[in-house]
């Protein structure tokens, strides 16, 4: 199996969707001779041309709403944000529109289409570069929104993002693009939208994370592991619709519950998975539900400290994980 | 027939059937529309909003294009252009009952959000200027496919200042795209008249920053508006690309049912109005070009309200969608 | 103590405030001689003529965004979006910039600033104007939420929200606007944003709910308390921040949660709500923690039996209050 | 002094004094700029995004307000115009290395995104044109006020095509509010060239459609600019409303020290752009004039780079935020 980095999974599998169904194209702001501003879809316009790697003014609702049209018609667009900290002037399309579409016109016309947005921190981005969005959108039902933490995982999950005939959005962790490695399958590797993935297995304390928290949390689990805490990580990768099934079994298994997100916790995906744990299996729980995530501030500050005072890491997950099983 | 040789519809290369049928589309629209307003007084559907003062400038551009071919993302008071392009008063009725079977949204949406797979009328929403997007993408995927499709959309003066209005005519004008932005300017956007909408003096002055013709013209003139959107059709199909093109219409109606225009328009404003109604200008064309006369007129005037009647009477009797299927269709179903 | 409707209870605050001081100022689309499509502002113009009751263009983005410049000056604009549903356009103008001015300039930039906005449906508004979206903002530090159920609390909240140095969101569930009567206190009322409201004791069970779902609950109450069920009914009033205190102490009161919201429930205010109460007083509880929501549709439907099916009922919360009281 | 009696800059009423400090303004945006993209190389900023190319615009537009009392919503590239309304070099410093004291937002945004209480400079984030809306704002509150103030937004010329630019300047039109939109057209967003991003010739020629003026002006003849902007302020000042005004830029430098050009954009084209440096053009006009000689230009380099010198050593010097107060001013402090 060929190891690529997480940025490279993004471009391989958008250049084997390509290749595979002319329908699809991509489009967004300096995708294409720029080959995006993360080089993501560096050199598909060699392969592809300008008709199929459009690059667009600066307009995202245009993005997003002209999208939607060729979706409409036939194509499969992957429109880029170039960060997902500038979605906003696109929610209208999102929320108002693409989600929309099926259930407002009895299933007769419907949006395939991929959304790409990288967000997430730790990269001297300050407020309007760093954040996570995605708790934003996980509310609206006529949307799947997928997270993925691994190369691997990326190339399952574009790939059946690409194919699925309602539209997605693919939130891609820009502090994995180049920190991560990992095994890519050949071929026609889907991984289906809606399976949360247990990392690693353990006994004493269940563990549900996604994006860049989720490798803390596995750095984490070794830490605490040497400690006699056998932590289970569970990655969540699909955020809406979550995986029900494995949440509440992963939540059974130990009766002990800790949620971790970069993205601050008042309404982040954590309050969800709390709350159907909470309805769901309360009489397994051994311990109150935790969460660790960012902090109730609007966005990551700039400065190194208090990037770093914002930021998860390793340390401070083994620390939260070690508060739980104490319990 | 005893019509004139020289006349300004055959001038256009319209035959009189069609002149006649252009009429036919105007008078169902506003016979249609009227009835739905009876229809709400007396408390049997809950919500109209007019096409009532728009129909030469709907069944004028709507004429220009190629039913079952062309594209449409319409606005809320499409009536008559969704007609033209092949709705029938029955999917009318069906939708303002939200009745089982309605071809827009099955009686999920309010009525007037047309939606039409058949006949390439996309399905609307009620945010103002979104749809300005979505023809401009459908005009997009067309030419990728070298497709010679037309996609032609609606929309107020009022909603023309939507940021989606901007970007999406940008976005036409840079891709050269293949449709038309109709701008139906009744003058006012539900309460708030014109000077406080826009400081220029035509929507259209707005079509040189976006790179493309933009043309005003008078909406109660039916053929006017049509040799202006043939025009924008046969430049479209050129691959020459879009066009920004704004009727100057009247609105004889309140905004709609839930509204009560008597605060903030003057009455002699409406009289004024009425003087613009383009059905009445059409008819009058008719009459001089001997295309109509009393009798003929009075049968066409049966013949649509007995299709309104029959139309009417098939909707109120279908069922409503059951609760049962009220969870479908949010996602693909397996 | 006079008695008004909801919807006068907006005008008069409005009123009032405006009376007080210069610096209120009315925007939004109809909101003159229109009154506003529901008349929440009638009569205002006339008083307070069309310089402070301002009929903008039909642009929700200007009309928070030149809003937000207003306050900038030390004005207090009021801005207006018609119905909640067409708040999206505005959405980066609110996230992006209204909830931030204080944080990224240190304190120095802020916005005082009020957004009302109806929302809710049960009104024939399909699938455009019957949404709630508070659920979409709440997640946003920097923004204050509120939904307020009767009309004193209306007059107490909207006066706080006016005299509030940064920005509200202020939600009027439109289906409550001339349905409900109550008692305003004459002069200065205010009444803390961030305080939840007990507005039904009970010691079998607790109920958390905002809005018209709120009087729902109020009624079922009384229904199941015929059947020996005493039911306590929190009004949360305030969305963000929510009342810890009172949300803690309520549910360890009786130990048996249920959230109602007219909203639906993956990812709502529910969702936190359920999360908290499982972080903080999870050992309290005998029972899970129930939600009664909207259902996972994108936006409640047209027809009548459809938004009959989709809405909440004094009877479909009653069957929920009888489930959990069965634990 | 040996100047000429007639001159350019006397015609416009200014000093002989007043062109050299305006010079002077332009030369220390340059070389702290310059200064801030060696830091960056070096490893000791991470983030720089430039004004070189775009001083003869920025500074000659902000000559034409009135410090302290006019307004500014600046965008990222405004490194000219922030200093001429009253930002210090060591704030600018300060706002690079993120420390403490940094007026704009103390460590906490991106550098470059420019903010200044006491000099009416608005906090600006980094979604593009959201700050026109504000700028639009401020302009309805100070009219409202009855204050004769004016206030000045900048933006790129890709970002003229987001909704925001449309809804604002409508706004504005509408209101004739006193603001000045100043467009700063480089010729490129990011990497997208003009023709990807707009189908007009001029992003001055939206202009009409928000009943404003649209003046295009060459944004590398400081002196032109000034005289358009100096118009603009009397028009606001006067009650006349709002102006559209497009400078032709040029960027000298990749879009920020995120990015590589050499994908995009032909070296061959950078040199033609170098031709029309506003710095090389402005010290050509001063030595005709006889404002500047050898002498006097090395005296003046002298003086900016210890100014620089002195303010990059104070910022380096000063502590960052410490951590205890990243929770203070989410919500007003009791
Ligand atoms: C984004 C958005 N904001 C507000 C509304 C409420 N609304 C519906 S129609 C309308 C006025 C539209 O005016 P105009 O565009 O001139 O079209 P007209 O109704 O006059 O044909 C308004 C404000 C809406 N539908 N969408
Ligand atoms: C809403 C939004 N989308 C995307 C970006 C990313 N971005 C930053 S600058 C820029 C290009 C801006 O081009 P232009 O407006 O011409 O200004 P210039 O940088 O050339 O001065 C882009 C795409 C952004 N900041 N905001
Ligand atoms: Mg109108
Ligand atoms: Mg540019």
């Amino acid at each position: 199996m060929p190891v690529m980095q997480y940025i490279e999974a993004v471009r391989e599998t958008l250049r084997s969707e390509m290749r595979r169904d002319p329908n699809v194209f991509i489009m967004g702001e300096d995708v294409g001779k720029r080959g995006g501003v993360f080089r993501a879809t560096q050199g598909l316009i060699d392969e592809f041309g300008e008709e199929r790697v459009i690059d667009t003014p600066l307009t995202e609702s245009a993005i997003v709403g002209v999208g939607i049209g060729a979706a409409l018609y036939g194509m499969r667009p992957v429109c880029e944000i170039q960060f997902a900290d500038f979605i906003w002037p696109a929610m209208n399309q999102i929320i108002s529109e693409a989600a929309r579409f099926r259930y407002r016109s009895y299933g007769t016309w419907f949006v395939p289409m991929v959304i790409r947005a990288p967000y997430g921190g730790g990269v001297h981005g300050g407020l309007y570069h760093s954040q996570s969005v995605e708790a934003h959108f996980a509310h609206s039902p006529g949307l799947k929104i997928v997270a993925p933490s691994t190369p691997g995982d990326v190339a399952g999950l574009l790939r059946a993002a690409i194919r699925d005939d309602d539209p997605v959005l693919f939130f891609e962790h820009k502090g994995l693009y180049r920190a991560v490695k990992g095994e890519v399958p050949e071929g026609d590797y889907v991984i289906p939208i809606g399976k949360a993935d247990v990392k690693r297995d353990g006994r004493d304390i269940t563990v549900f994370s996604y994006g860049k928290a989720l490798h803390f949390c596995l750095e984490a689990a070794q830490m605490v592991a040497a400690e006699g805490i056998d932590a289970m990580v569970v990655d969540l990768r699909s955020l809406r619709p979550l995986d029900e099934e494995t949440i509440l079994n992963a939540a059974a298994r130990t009766g002990k519950v800790l949620i971790v997100h970069e993205d601050n916790a008042f309404m982040g995906i954590g309050a969800e998975v709390a709350a159907l744990i909470a309805e769901k299996v309360l009489f397994e729980l051994d311990a109150p539900i935790l969460r660790l995530c960012g902090p109730e501030v609007p966005a990551m500050p700039y400065s190194p400290p208090l990037e770093k005072w914002y930021m998860l890491s390793p340390e401070k997950v083994a620390a939260k994980m070690r508060e739980l099983a104490a319990f | 027939m005893a019509t004139q040789t020289r006349n300004r519809h055959q001038e256009l290369g319209l035959s009189d059937e069609q002149m006649l049928e252009i009429y036919r589309y105007m008078l169902l629209t506003r016979r249609i529309d009227e009835r739905l307003w009876l229809l709400q007084r007396s408390g049997k559907i809950p919500f109209v909003i007019s096409a009532q003062g728009q129909e030469g400038a709907q069944v004028g551009a709507a004429y220009a294009l190629v039913r079952g071919k062309d594209w449409l993302a319409p606005y809320y008071r499409d009536l008559g252009k969704v007609l033209v392009m092949g709705m029938t008063p029955r999917e009318v009725f069906l939708a303002a009952f939200a009745k089982q079977g309605d071809p827009s949204s099955n009686g999920r949406q309010m009525a007037h959000h047309w939606g039409h797979r058949r006949w390439n009328i996309i399905s609307g929403s009620s945010p103002v200027a979104t749809q300005v997007l979505h023809a401009v993408g459908v005009a997009l995927a067309a030419k990728m496919k070298g497709h010679d499709i037309v996609v032609m959309t609606s929309l107020g003066e009022g909603s023309s200042n939507q940021g989606d209005f901007h970007e999406g005519l940008n976005f036409a004008g840079v891709h050269k795209l293949p449709c038309i932005i109709h701008v139906q300017n009744n003058e006012y956007a539900i309460s708030v008249p014109l000077k406080k909408q826009l400081a220029c003096e035509n929507v259209a002055d707005r079509a040189p920053g976006y790179g493309m013709p933009g043309v005003v013209v008078d909406g109660s003139d039916v053929l006017a508006v049509y040799a202006a959107f043939r025009e924008a059709v046969d430049r479209a199909r050129r691959g020459e690309g879009p066009t920004l093109i704004e009727s100057k219409c009247v609105r004889l109606t309140p905004h709609s049912s839930d509204d009560d225009d008597r605060t903030y328009r003057p009455r002699e404003e409406i009289e004024r109005a009425r003087q613009r109604d383009p059905i009445t200008r059409t008819r009058a064309y008719l009459y001089e070009v001997g295309l109509l006369d009393e009798e003929r007129e009075q049968a066409l005037e049966v013949e649509i309200r007995r299709e309104i009647d029959e139309a009417q009477e098939y909707a109120e009797a279908q069922p409503y969608e059951p609760v049962e299927t009220a969870m479908r269709h949010v996602y693909k179903e397996a």
